[in-house]
């Protein structure tokens, strides 16, 4: 069982990792997406190894990893929009 | 290959690759994320120090991981003066250069 | 031995998985941002909600199942603001 | 046969794709995006080597605060004055990829030859961590608060001493007041909406890491990341604006957690007989004190790091 | 060896060197303000107090003084340790820092009406903060508690060089940033090697698990390479000319008299304290190549440089040429070993004093005359007689006359090679006095002419004095008694011998 959830997780890294070619072309917007997936995915991934290894405090890297991601993509659309309108930025 | 021994060779190729673009890139930014990546090598070797440090029913050698947060937190303090400084440059002047031809003229001062 | 329960976590990974695949495949054929954002949320919110619903039974205390959920909760919350976010500077760019 | 060399295998090679990306990337920017995507890929790299505390704290700050500070550069930065700078020769070129080359070739032969078996202090951490340790679960927290004091100590004064050298790149006239917003205009409901929903939420956890840290992986400086994080959140919403930079209460802030460390260190010359000792039986319930207090200037140096320097007129 | 690991009586005197600047520092940046200044001048003479303290326990005790912090000895805690060089370090800094803050004072007092100031506040806390990060790096015991220390320097260092805010001095800093960032991580990777090759960072324990294997060459060459980068031995010394002639004159003393030697005096604790066990010939002619063209190359552009400051700053380029050349001449176990290593340690204080004195005269001569043009010095000596006088007198240490204590130095050095059989060395050593000998003319010269000139506003005496103050100490060091050199023996170790 826990070599199938380790599959699964190596599975859905390499899924979002190939999301990752959205960075080598895109707009900076679809750029951001590419990465947001990659957190997401990473995140699904880090539960299905805490569930699978005995390594301690996985879950708690994924939490870490869960509210960071949010900020992480909120200071990239905090600057998509300033890209917009205020000229003076 | 064991996972330290990879992770050991990736953190020699990062440590490489972040040379080259530390002495290539002419722009400040992109040589701050050269040291970066240089800098995730360097702790990328403490970690397999610690790996392999595994000993008396410890799964790893807690000191070079502890130093490695340590390490994490100055590197991250240096990029941030670094950014202030590459963003104050930009804003006194036009060009965002470490040329030092462009800044060692004899008389100092400007740069026209 | 696979009980009823391993069954169920089986299920949901794998549709979990699949999300994953579709929000990749969304991000790199669909043929504008837009939609390639629609993509993403599918993958953001099913992918990730499938994978946290499989572990779920597995969970050896109330905390670790209370930290499933509230992992799946945040990348909720943020993913569909941060979407909105993007969709109204993609379309703000696009005018 | 287990599949996980397979994925440690495709674990390496993404981690050196997405870095070879951010080195030869054409667009600032984009390098700038490849290597937030690099941080987060190093966290599983950091699981992979039984490092979960390192794995918080490379999420926290590697891929989520520099991430933001190095996008916000990047960003105002922009690509104009970019692109005209001069590329370097081939010549050059091949002699920097030659010498590089050699640099990590050697180093990984010699990563190779380390010895075997190789020395370890975990038989000297785990014999002292029941002793003059501290009676701490987790070794990392007894590491960097025993054994190691000083440099825990020393590395939050150059935190203090990066945040006043941040400030000091400002100009004159601003000096006193806040650094510029996070934001320049008013933000979107959606954007505040999130920062309501996840400051709060984002708080609980930080602090759960921190407490945790005394046992499990997590501590102060992976707490005090997290909360970091969850105050720039409120800044980007303009839910609340960055402090000035005079501001009494944020000196204080800043200097809470290495004040204490430092009064403690001194106390420890009476109370244990030693710089930096903790008397037996109060090692735990200090060290917590401690940390309580780091986490809240780590809390208050990574935005004010990430803000940058007071800007003029932001304060009427 | 184990005496290296215990705490030994005035120990904890290391300990209060490092914390003094510290507290200094969090007592400077919590209230801001005039506070500030009042803080970092109160401190000095404490420091200078605990620094004589922790000499005069080192001299009485005959062998380096050991605190192990926390009780807590190596391999898995820290110890720091003083011997004889920590401890005139120790003296040299704290000196050197005080001269700086009372010179400072003209420059960096926060004006009247203002509560606090952007220049005066960093320049307070960022002066407490090199002190403190020296401190550590004279009597560190621990690798990474060295890299910590390193770090710590080089983020107050920075600052200063840019504290004026024009994008010159800022594209400067940022050079220095870079430069000095490579330095410590570099540094670092041989750190990381060391621990995994022998499982302690401590500097004794080291010195006797030390083997010659591949490891510990990569570790070496890394760090010295990250050392070199930090104390700008040519060629990596591009960073270090526009940051020190365009940081203000009380900083640019600082750093160029003492941060440099900061990574330097690291870079000595490698060759001399962890690595005795390599048989490191070769690498010692390679540092004395890499020192030899410092000299000449840094001496030459000295001479063509138009201002004042860049060609001082270039005369420090060639001087750190000279401490290299200690790696060649203070190997092994001989008797002109030893000769070798006095001849290092006397060069660190000369230049230290020197060219701490020259650029406060050149600060205060840029005042006076409102430029440093070298070319416009005309009769310049007739208006500020003290500054030139001080100017002479530290040219003279620069060059190696007698009696100073650069020419005490230099001496030492040929005597070195001489009994020592490397009289190649001898040539740099003589050539650089001689390029020295040029462009302390070519400040002198003009200046002593009979042209008219007029200054825009008169130096302060104060700051003259302190310039010709340390500008004398300079010249007394070429006096210091056989006591001196004994002292500077203690704790020396000694290849072969355990």
């Amino acid at each position: 069982m826990d070599e199938l959830l380790l599959a699964a997780a190596g599975l859905i890294v390499l899924a979002v990792a190939v999301g990752l070619a959205r960075i080598l072309r895109g707009s900076d917007a679809e750029r951001l997406m590419a990465v947001q997936l990659l957190g997401t995915g990473g995140i699904a991934a880090l539960l299905l190894i805490a569930y699978a290894t005995d390594v301690p405090g996985v879950e708690d890297v994924a939490l870490g990893l869960a509210l960071l991601a949010a900020f992480a993509a909120t200071a990239f659309v905090n600057l998509l929009d300033a890209d917009q309108g205020d000229a003076e930025a | 290959m064991t996972p330290s021994v990879l992770a050991g060779l990736t953190g020699a190729a990062l440590v490489g690759l972040g040379l080259y673009g530390l002495i290539l890139h002419p722009h400040p930014l992109r040589k701050l994320l050269a040291f970066n990546l240089i800098g995730s090598g360097v702790f990328l070797v403490f970690g397999i120090v610690a790996r392999r440090g595994a000993a008396a029913g410890f799964r790893f050698d807690p000191v070079p991981q502890a130093m490695v947060i340590t390490g994490i937190v100055v590197a991250f303090a240096a990029s941030a003066i670094a950014v202030a400084l590459i963003l104050r440059l930009s804003v006194e002047s036009s060009h965002v250069t470490l040329d030092p031809e462009v800044w060692t003229k004899p008389n100092g001062g400007d740069t026209k | 031995m696979i009980t009823l329960l391993d069954l169920f976590s089986i299920a949901a990974i794998s549709a979990g998985t699949f999300f994953f695949f579709a929000g990749t495949v969304g991000l790199l054929r669909f043929p504008d941002s837009l939609t390639r954002l629609h993509a993403l949320t599918k993958a953001d919110n099913l992918g990730l909600g499938m994978v946290a619903l499989g572990l779920i039974p597995r969970a050896d205390s109330a905390l670790s199942a209370l930290k499933l959920i509230v992992i799946w909760a945040l990348v909720l919350v943020s993913g569909a603001s941060t979407s909105q976010l993007i969709g109204r500077a993609l379309r703000r760019g696009r005018k | 046969m287990s599949i996980r060399p397979f994925l440690d295998l495709v674990l390496a090679s993404l981690v050196l794709g997405v870095a070879i990306f951010t080195i030869t990337a054409r667009d600032l920017f984009a390098a700038v995006v490849g290597y937030v995507a690099y941080g987060l890929l190093l966290a599983f790299v950091w699981i992979r080597l039984y490092a979960p505390d390192v794995a918080l704290t490379e999420a926290a700050v590697g891929g989520g605060v520099t991430g933001v500070l190095l996008i916000t550069a990047g960003k105002r930065l922009g690509a104009p004055n970019v692109s005209q700078e001069a590329q370097p020769g081939p010549g050059l070129k091949i002699l920097t990829g030659v010498l590089a080359a050699l640099v990590a070739t050697a180093l990984g032969a010699v990563i190779l030859m380390l010895p075997d078996p190789p020395p370890s202090l975990a038989p000297e951490a785990a014999a002292a961590i029941d002793g003059a340790g501290a009676g701490l679960g987790n070794p990392i927290t007894a590491v960097l608060m025993s054994y190691r004091s000083l440099d825990t100590m020393l590395e939050k004064v150059v935190l203090i001493l990066a945040v006043m050298g941040v400030w000091s790149v400002g100009t004159d006239k601003a000096w006193g007041d806040a650094p510029a917003p996070l934001r320049q205009q008013k933000a979107y409901a959606p954007m505040v909406f999130l920062a309501q929903m996840l400051a709060p939420v984002g708080a609980i956890i930080a602090i759960h890491i921190f407490w945790t840290g005394a046992n499990a992986p997590g501590g102060a400086f992976q707490g005090g990341a997290l909360l970091a994080a969850m105050w720039m959140v409120t800044m980007m919403a303009r839910l609340v604006e960055p402090p000035r930079v005079d501001a009494q209460w944020l000196r204080l802030a800043l200097v809470a957690g290495p004040a204490v460390f430092l009064i403690s260190g001194l106390a420890g010359a009476i109370t244990a007989g030693s710089f930096f000792a903790y008397p037996s039986g109060l090692a735990k319930p200090i060290i917590l004190f401690i940390e309580a207090f780091m986490v809240l200037s780590i809390a208050a140096a990574l935005p004010m790091l990430v803000a940058g320097p007071p800007s003029e007129g932001q304060d009427q | 060896m184990a005496e290296l690991a215990t705490t030994t009586p005035g120990g904890y005197l290391l300990v209060l060197a490092i914390l003094l600047p510290v507290v200094g520092m969090i007592l400077s940046f919590t209230p801001g303000g005039r506070n500030a200044e009042r803080v970092a001048l109160c401190s000095t003479p404490f420091g200078f107090a605990l620094a004589v303290a922790i000499a005069f326990h080192v001299s009485r005790a005959g062998k380096p003084i050991v605190y192990a912090v926390g009780g807590l000895p190596p391999p898995l805690g820290i110890a720091l340790r003083a011997d004889g060089i920590s401890a005139v370090m120790l003296v040299a800094a704290a000196v050197i820092v005080a001269a700086a803050g009372f010179y400072g004072r003209a420059k960096f007092a926060t004006p009247d009406g203002v509560r606090e100031g952007r220049a005066s506040l960093t320049f307070w806390i960022m002066l407490q903060a090199i002190w403190a990060a020296l401190n550590i790096i004279f009597v560190g015991g621990d690798l990474f508690n060295l890299y910590v220390a390193l770090e710590l320097l080089t983020f107050a260092a920075v600052p200063l060089v840019c504290i004026d805010g024009r994008a010159e001095t800022i594209a400067a800093a940022l050079r220095y940033l870079l430069f000095a960032l490579f330095g410590s991580i570099s540094y670092l990777l041989g750190v990381a090697l060391f621990y995994g090759a022998h499982g302690t960072l401590d500097i004794s324990l080291l010195a006797q698990r030390v083997q010659a294997t591949p490891v510990i060459w990569m570790a070496a060459a890394l760090m010295t390479c990250g050392l070199l980068a930090k104390t700008a031995l040519f060629p990596l010394h591009l960073w270090l000319p526009p940051a020190h002639a365009n940081a203000p004159a009380a900083a640019s003393a600082v750093l160029s008299g003492l941060v440099v030697k900061g990574s330097f005096f690291l870079t000595l604790r490698l060759w001399f304290y962890v690595l005795p066990a390599l048989a490191a010939d070769k690498a010692a002619i390679v540092l004395g190549c890499l020192g030899s063209a410092a000299i000449i190359a840094g001496s030459i552009i000295a001479l063509r440089q138009a201002r004042l400051k860049l060609l001082i700053a270039y005369s420090t380029v060639a001087q750190i040429g000279y401490l290299f050349l200690v790696f060649p001449l203070a190997a092994g176990a001989q008797t002109w070993s030893a000769i070798g290593w006095s001849a290092g340690v006397m060069q660190i204080l000369a230049h230290a004093f020197a060219k701490a004195a020259m650029f406060f005269s050149a600060g205060l001569l840029a005042e006076a005359l409102g430029h440093d043009q070298i070319a416009k010095l005309g009769g310049a000596a007739r208006v500020l007689p003290l500054t030139f006088l001080t100017i002479a007198l530290g040219g003279l240490s620069l060059m190696g006359l007698p009696p100073s204590g650069g020419f005490s130095a230099k001496w030492l050095m040929l005597q070195a090679s001489i009994s020592s059989g490397q009289w190649l060395w001898t040539l740099p050593i003589l050539a650089g006095g001689l390029l020295a000998a040029g462009y302390v003319y070519r400040i002198l010269a003009p200046a002593l002419s009979d042209d008219q000139i007029m200054s825009v506003s008169p130096p302060k005496r104060s700051q003259e004095l302190i310039a010709l103050a340390l500008a004398a100490i300079a010249i007394a060091l070429g006096f210091a008694p056989q006591t001196f050199f004994d002292f500077l023996e203690i704790g020396r170790p000694v290849a072969g011998q355990p």
